[in-house]
């Protein structure tokens, strides 16, 4: 049983460190994303070529793959950004984008196309996997909880009355997504590396919904949350396992109740946020404060 | 000295001219006030001045500088600060935090990579931005309710925070636009003390847009009178009290007190 | 060639355009994307399958069933969802992740109960295509596309011009408001609601004919998003030009590019688009007021 | 001292949820049915089998789970899965771990041979051909039976199954000699190829090759008629077996013709049918049940033969094996390939809107 | 008319309105002074339904008030809010018409239009541009002029004065005059306390949630707590 706990834990956790990432960018900055798929994709394949053809280094193949995702995130991002699309608008440029990044990978020789790159060395094990995810966890917190995090913070707030604080919001917002796109892109290397095949039908917009729905249903502005609502959203499926057909339908009506029950997230509305912020604010108000 | 000359300055929104053809210019030190009926550009001028909008003609020049058109953050960089007519706060932040931000573009000393890091500079750092926080709050009288959300402040208090967070960027040409708006007599004089306050211990130039008289009066070196967009008189309070034009348009004729 | 190229652009059009007005028409009020709208035009799909498969009623009967039944779904759809949302002033996004869940819940009952295969149709409109300067037309695309045309303008004339219709704007602004202007503001959304889902009922039992009606289906709703997208989000006519443009550059590009790329133009052009036009064609960003 | 189980587990990694769940159903229940009747001829080496089922929901990362977890429950062997992507990513566990998987339908050939090291993987064995087998027999089938000398393809370029059928086809088919005249592709999840096929159309082909699953194959098929291409043949593979093929495609799909594993009207196979039907109320849809019976049936011979539910004297005996009595016919494994040896094809046709057996279908080199 | 009756409202854990009572008898301008932060504009919530007051109640010519806004409204009671709440996404001349929502005679409507129009002439210029896009004076003036669109039988004025120029706030008090004149009954909230006292029939001091004083407006101008709190007026 363990084996399989630890199994289901592995995925989780590789999931979270892209959830981390995007809730670094979604809870942060307010923009959301449904294109963020294509990051993990992109790290995974970058990483696993790295290993399958040229036999890098696992962990600086995994930081190639972050790297990768974070440059392919600036090409998105730098015009998007520029332009200063807003909420939908810059979702939909997103899920358009994440459907192109799998066009490309289908059509590929590199990444051998739909049929996808099996034999990947399984390198991701269980503590490697621990490992990786507390480190990106420990650097999301710290980027929140700085200059940085608050920065993106007030642009989400306000982005005409953060403009005056002096704050250039193309630069706060391109750094959340690069953020963002690393920690998918090391995701992505984490998981090809874990489950040695990968296919360009694995990083589907649906996934990408699901990162944001893990950020939004943990609470916005939070890191711990998401986190939490990751864990929970992969545990959610395997534990109704005896629902047999019925538990997907009881996993999107759990959604749903999050929603309804809890707007502001499963920990409510950014828990940790700013609260422990390096013992700054130490009576606030704030913690059960709702959005409304 | 001049710190602020507006040349020339028109700005047109479709076929509303918000502003035309509009000059003057603010001395160091001073308070100006800018009055107007509603809607004569007032708060358009702030705009053009900050950034928010870019002039259809016409320059504003800042210590020298040109800076029609630039991006808002880099004109807040050369030292232009400004409060909200609706307020604009960050909502669902503490008080403190507020201010934080303000700090954020001078008075942080680390970069990106320390700051993923966090090494024990970034934790002094912040340290001292909370002090430094808690005073430009202390001058508003505000720091007792540093750790409050910023919304939950009743309005005439969410306006000193405001002007708290705007010194903050420690500007040297400071634009109010409204201060005193809901506030009833008796608090806009204590603002109006609070205003003069500020000015001298931090030795700003102020622009002043208030429809409350009294404060006017009782703060103004020199009013600027617009009127659909342009320039309608200038000139010192008494100047501009006695003005028939500035009666006829904005005070209105019965107009008497002080 | 060109011109049946064309020509079958603006069919696949018509039905983007469909689907695109009745998303834009949620967003114009609530301001987030219904990601459950393809559910529900999916489950529209079903009931007309049933009702003339099963129950074998004519057609027009079949119709007003599935805007019936697809208003009814939408209608709960509100109330369920997000109507506890919208009490709370929930930000989008909030919206946006229930409805997922709405769609993910919608799609797995489909699963569960009718099972994943494939419902065809009875060919009503038997494939009956007429010809227009050499390229032929299918007339059920020529049907949805002269539909879409009518029941967009309709709706447009709506919303802009009756009292009901500029309630339905000002709630979208500031639904606070609007109820001490005494509008009921659960049964205007519900309204939206019903028109919404009457919308996706008549897309439902096109594509069902067109195409047929499997519990995935809600995926081309994807394609409607990005046309309302390009049209601008919120503005209905924009919703339709959108979903022609997006018909026939596929068409274009598939056949004078390559159809594997056929996304990545498309989704380019997007972009493109947006970074010119950062509120689609005739979209307009509300500026607010400094 | 351990105690020794009572029962024998076997694994089912099965599609039970999602757009394969047709196909998983079925399987399950035909595995329900044949295990019930082994247990009450008394089961294998005294003890009864028991089937541990779990949902991969077609998909790679559930599959891994699920296999984690049938590991965990101290399965001998592994039934499925039916999808070669989600076949691939499971060695990641099995191999590790010793314990043999049985393919159903999952005809990529890197399923149980490691491409780059061109080794046969320990534990992947599979009950079905395999592509380039498939598509050989399409293309000779249409170069012979259907005289035909232009061949189109249109395929889905999101889907490995499609991508690789379609390659091997065009191999075969060029070799025999055939000119292919148009490779056009859509992407996944979409139905409109109305744009692609006028292109198509242009071409003249005599049979256009649709090597996609049954929905999206009937739409193609239904298109196409619509845009007049009245004699061109349609051809396809195993992913078209489906009823659904002929209801969505109605009456384009007549005299169409498709590649199968096995087929519902094999004279073979009449009896269990029949009792499939009366224990289920329906027809199996083929041809997964079949295969997963065909896997057990191996599973439960390897075991025998070993005296031992040991994981690796199955993979032993399992490699051993020739000729043993399946469902379909005898079953003979290559130990090189770990690919069933000399598994006919059959071509099925759609007659009169139902799937009738045309022939078996033997390739020449 | 209106009763008042005892009502605590909370902001989550924050008390604004502590037992407050008070009374409005038709025909009258009756008006509330308080520092920011007293809780006058949560009173004016509370009375047009937008806020639940958690215990207390409030009485309509002797009925239960309804606690829906859109019944309120029905009633005849309307709210001209606190900083304006224009949709900025209509033109000026839907705002009007959005404050007419529940009248059906399309001739009174046209008619009162014209007589917003005439009583804030900049208006007339502005009729179709986005409300977003006005001055705060302006919109402020439309606010006003919504709420009077519902010929309302109290009307709830929320600091209409915010942000006007002194010469339109001098337009703004006349017409607050004149809508009584008409028969309407006058809820105000004003922090120009001079000149809403001045005005005011009856009036009550609200401090940090309390009532604290009430009485005729020409004697609380008189109060010499008030002039020192509330006026500015040194002593
Ligand atoms: N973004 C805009 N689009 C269109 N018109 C605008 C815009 N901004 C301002 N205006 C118009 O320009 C004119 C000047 O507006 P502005 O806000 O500067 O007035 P103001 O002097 O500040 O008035 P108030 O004292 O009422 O605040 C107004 O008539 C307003 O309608
Ligand atoms: N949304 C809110 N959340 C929390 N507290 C609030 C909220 N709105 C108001 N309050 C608090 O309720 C109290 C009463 O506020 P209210 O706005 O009613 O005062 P007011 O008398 O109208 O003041 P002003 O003159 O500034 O408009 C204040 O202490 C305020 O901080
Ligand atoms: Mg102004
Ligand atoms: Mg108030």
């Amino acid at each position: 049983m363990w084996y399989y706990v630890q199994g289901v834990l592995a995925l989780a956790m590789i999931n979270v460190i892209s959830v981390v990432g995007l809730a670094v960018f979604t809870g942060f900055t307010g923009l959301f994303s449904l294109g963020h798929a294509a990051f993990i994709a992109i790290g995974a394949y970058t990483a696993a070529i790295s290993t399958y053809f040229y036999e890098v280094n696992f962990y600086v193949a995994l930081l190639l793959g972050g790297l990768m995702a974070g440059l392919v995130s600036l090409i998105i991002g730098y015009p998007t950004l520029k332009a200063k699309l807003r909420s939908d608008y810059f979702a939909i440029a997103t899920l358009g984008f994440g459907e192109a990044v799998r066009v490309i990978l289908e059509n590929l020789d590199i990444t051998q196309g739909a049929r996808g790159l099996p034999g990947i060395k399984v390198y991701s094990t269980f503590p490697v996997v621990l490992i990786v995810t507390l480190i990106v966890i420990y650097v999301a917190r710290n980027f929140v909880f700085s200059r940085y995090g608050r920065m993106a913070i007030a642009v989400r707030e306000d982005f005409t009355a953060a403009e005056m604080m002096g704050i250039n919001l193309f630069k706060v917002r391109l750094r959340s997504l690069f953020f963002s796109a690393v920690c998918a892109g090391v995701g992505g290397g984490l998981f090809a590396h874990y489950i040695s095949f990968i296919q360009p039908s694995m990083f589907t917009g649906v996934q990408s919904t699901m990162l944001t729905a893990a950020v939004v249903a943990g609470g916005m502005g939070s890191i711990t949350g998401p986190i939490a609502a990751a864990l929970i959203f992969a545990a959610i499926p395997e534990v109704l396992r005896v629902a047999n057909m019925w538990r997907l339908v009881a996993y999107g009506f759990i959604l749903v109740a999050i929603m309804v029950l809890r707007p502001q997230g499963i920990f409510g509305y950014k828990e940790l946020s700013w609260k422990t912020f390096s013992g700054l604010v130490r009576k606030t108000s704030r913690a059960k404060g709702g959005a409304a | 000295m001049t710190v602020l000359e507006i040349r020339n300055l028109t700005k047109r929104f479709g076929g509303i001219v918000a502003c035309s053809d509009l000059s003057f210019q603010v001395v160091q030190g001073e308070i100006m006030g800018v009055i107007g009926p509603n809607g004569a550009g007032k708060t358009t001028v702030f705009n053009l001045i900050t950034g928010v909008y870019g002039p259809t003609s016409g320059q504003i020049i800042f210590r020298g500088q040109e800076i029609g058109g630039k991006r808002p953050d880099t004109i807040v960089e050369t030292g232009i600060a400004r409060t909200f007519q609706n307020i604009r706060l960050f909502k669902n932040l503490s008080v403190l935090e507020n201010v934080i931000i303000a700090l954020d573009q001078k008075h942080v000393e680390y970069s990106l990579p320390r700051a993923l890091l966090r090494t024990p500079a970034v934790s002094r750092s912040e340290e001292k931005l909370r002090k430094l926080a808690l005073d430009y709050l202390g001058i508003v009288g505000l720091e007792d309710k540093a750790y409050q959300r910023a919304d939950s402040l009743p309005y005439g208090l969410q306006r000193k925070l405001e002007i708290s967070r705007a010194l903050a960027l420690e500007p040297t040409l400071l634009l109010l636009d409204e201060p005193a708006a809901g506030m009833n007599p008796e608090e806009s004089l204590e603002l109006a003390g609070l205003i003069r306050e500020i000015k001298n211990r931090f030795s700003l130039t102020i622009l002043l847009i208030e429809h409350h008289m009294d404060v006017v009066m009782e703060l103004c070196n020199r009013i600027v009178v617009m009127n659909f967009g342009e320039k309608l008189a200038e000139g010192t309070p008494e100047e501009i009290q006695e003005n028939p034009l500035v009666l006829k348009a904005y005070l209105g004729e019965g107009y008497k007190r002080a | 060639m060109l011109l049946q190229t064309l020509v079958t652009g603006l069919a696949i059009g018509g039905i983007y355009a469909l689907m695109a007005v009745g998303y834009s028409l949620v967003f114009s009020i609530l301001n987030f994307s219904n990601f459950a709208y393809g559910a529900i035009i999916m489950l529209g799909s079903y009931i007309g399958y049933f009702s003339l498969v099963k129950f074998g009623v004519p057609f027009p009967v079949a119709l007003v069933l599935t805007m019936a039944g697809a208003s009814l779904l939408s209608f709960f759809n509100e109330r369920i969802a997000y109507s506890s949302l919208r009490k709370r002033r929930a930000p989008s996004l909030y919206f946006m992740i229930s409805a997922m869940g709405t769609s993910i819940f919608l799609e797995n009952m489909v699963y569960a109960t009718i099972g994943s295969s494939f419902m065809a149709y009875p060919e009503i409109f038997k494939q009956q295509s007429i010809r227009i300067l050499g390229s032929s037309i299918g007339l059920l695309d020529l049907f949805a596309i002269i539909f879409s045309f009518v029941s967009i303008y309709v709706l447009h004339y709506f919303i802009n011009n009756s009292r009901t219709g500029i309630a339905i704007r000002a709630a979208s602004y500031d639904s606070m408001i609007t109820q001490i202007n005494g509008v009921n503001l659960s049964r205007l959304i519900g309204l939206v609601f019903v028109l919404a889902g009457a919308l996706a009922g008549i897309s439902g039992i096109f594509l069902g004919m067109k195409y047929m009606a499997y519990p995935t289906m809600g995926w081309i709703t994807n394609k409607a998003y990005i046309a309302a997208v390009i049209g601008g989000l919120g503005s209905l006519p924009g919703a339709v030009v959108g979903g022609i443009i997006l018909g026939i550059l596929e068409s274009l590009v598939s056949v004078y590019i390559a159809s594997t790329f056929r996304d990545v133009f498309s989704f380019s052009l997007l972009i493109i688009l947006l970074l010119f036009m950062p509120a689609g064609l005739f979209g307009k960003y509300l500026e607010e007021k400094v | 001292g351990q105690k020794a189980p009572q029962t024998i587990k076997i694994g089912h990694a099965v599609a039970l949820t999602g757009g394969s769940s047709m196909w998983g159903q079925a399987e399950k229940n035909a595995l329900d049915m044949e295990i019930a009747k082994i247990n009450e001829k008394g089961g294998v080496l005294g003890k009864k089998i028991e089937l541990v089922a779990y949902d991969t929901k077609a998909d790679q990362t559930e599959a891994v789970n699920v296999t984690k977890r049938m590991i965990g429950d101290k399965v001998v062997a592994i039934i499925g899965p039916g999808q070669s992507g989600v076949a691939i990513a499971m060695t990641s566990v099995t191999e590790p771990a010793g314990i043999p998987f049985l393919a159903t339908t999952a005809t990529n050939p890197k399923v149980t041979v490691d491409e780059k090291s061109g080794k046969v993987r320990k534990t992947a064995f599979r009950t079905c051909f395999i592509d380039p087998f498939q598509g050989k027999v399409a293309a000779q089938f249409a170069l012979k039976e259907l005289q035909a000398k232009k061949a189109a393809v249109l395929f889905d370029i999101g889907s490995d199954y499609s991508q690789g059928l379609k390659q091997f086809f065009v191999e075969a088919f060029k070799k025999g000699g055939g000119e292919i005249v148009a490779e056009e592709a859509f992407r996944s999840e979409e139905l409109d190829y109305r744009a692609i096929l006028g292109k198509i159309k242009e071409k003249q082909p005599d049979v256009l090759f649709i090597p996609t699953m049954q929905k999206e194959a009937a739409m193609a098929m239904k298109q196409a008629r619509d845009l007049g291409m009245t004699d061109v043949k349609f051809l396809g593979g195993d992913g078209w077996a489906s009823p659904d093929l002929i209801t969505l495609g109605g009456s384009a799909t007549e005299g169409a013709y498709y590649v199968n594993l096995a087929s519902l009207e094999d004279p073979g196979i009449q009896e269990w049918i029949k009792a499939y039907k009366e224990k289920y109320k329906m027809d199996p849809v083929m041809p997964n049940p079949v295969m997963a019976v065909d896997g057990l049936l191996a599973v439960v011979e390897a075991i025998k033969r070993a005296n031992s539910t040991e994981p690796a004297k199955i993979i032993a005996e399992l490699e051993k094996m020739k000729d043993v009595p399946v469902l379909t016919g005898k079953l003979t494994i290559d130990p090189n390939t770990h690919n069933p040896l000399n598994k006919p094809a059959v071509i099925e046709k759609i007659k009169d809107g139902k799937f009738v057996f045309h022939a078996r279908f033997v390739t020449t080199d | 008319m209106l009763k008042v009756e005892n009502i605590n409202v909370f902001y989550d854990q924050i008390h604004a309105l502590r037992d407050v009572s008070l009374q409005v008898e038709p025909g009258q301008i009756v008006s509330m002074v308080g520092a920011n932060g007293a809780g006058k504009s949560t009173l004016m919530m509370t009375l047009a339904g937008v806020l639940k007051a958690r215990s207390g109640s409030i009485f309509y010519n002797g009925k239960p008030l309804p606690t829906e806004p859109h019944l309120v409204l029905a009633e005849g009671i309307c709210l001209v809010p606190e900083r304006r709440r224009l949709y900025a996404n209509l033109t000026v001349k839907e705002n009007l018409l959005m404050g007419a929502y529940l009248r059906k005679d399309k001739k009174g409507i046209q008619e009162d239009m014209e007589k917003m129009l005439d009583l804030f002439p900049i208006m007339r210029q502005r009729i179709n541009q986005y409300a977003g896009t006005l001055s705060g004076g302006e919109q402020q003036m439309v606010a006003i002029a919504r709420g009077l669109m519902s010929r309302p039988k109290i009307l709830l004025l929320d600091e209409p004065s915010l942000g006007l120029a002194p010469l339109i706030i001098e337009q703004v008090f006349k017409t607050i005059l004149d809508v009584k004149a008409q028969g309407t009954t006058i809820f105000l909230a004003e922090q120009n306390a001079f000149k809403s006292l001045e005005i005011s029939d009856y009036a009550y001091v609200l401090e940090t949630g309390r009532v604290i004083l009430s009485g005729p407006g020409k004697e609380l101008l008189d109060n010499p707590m008030v002039q020192q709190a509330y006026l500015g007026v040194r002593h």
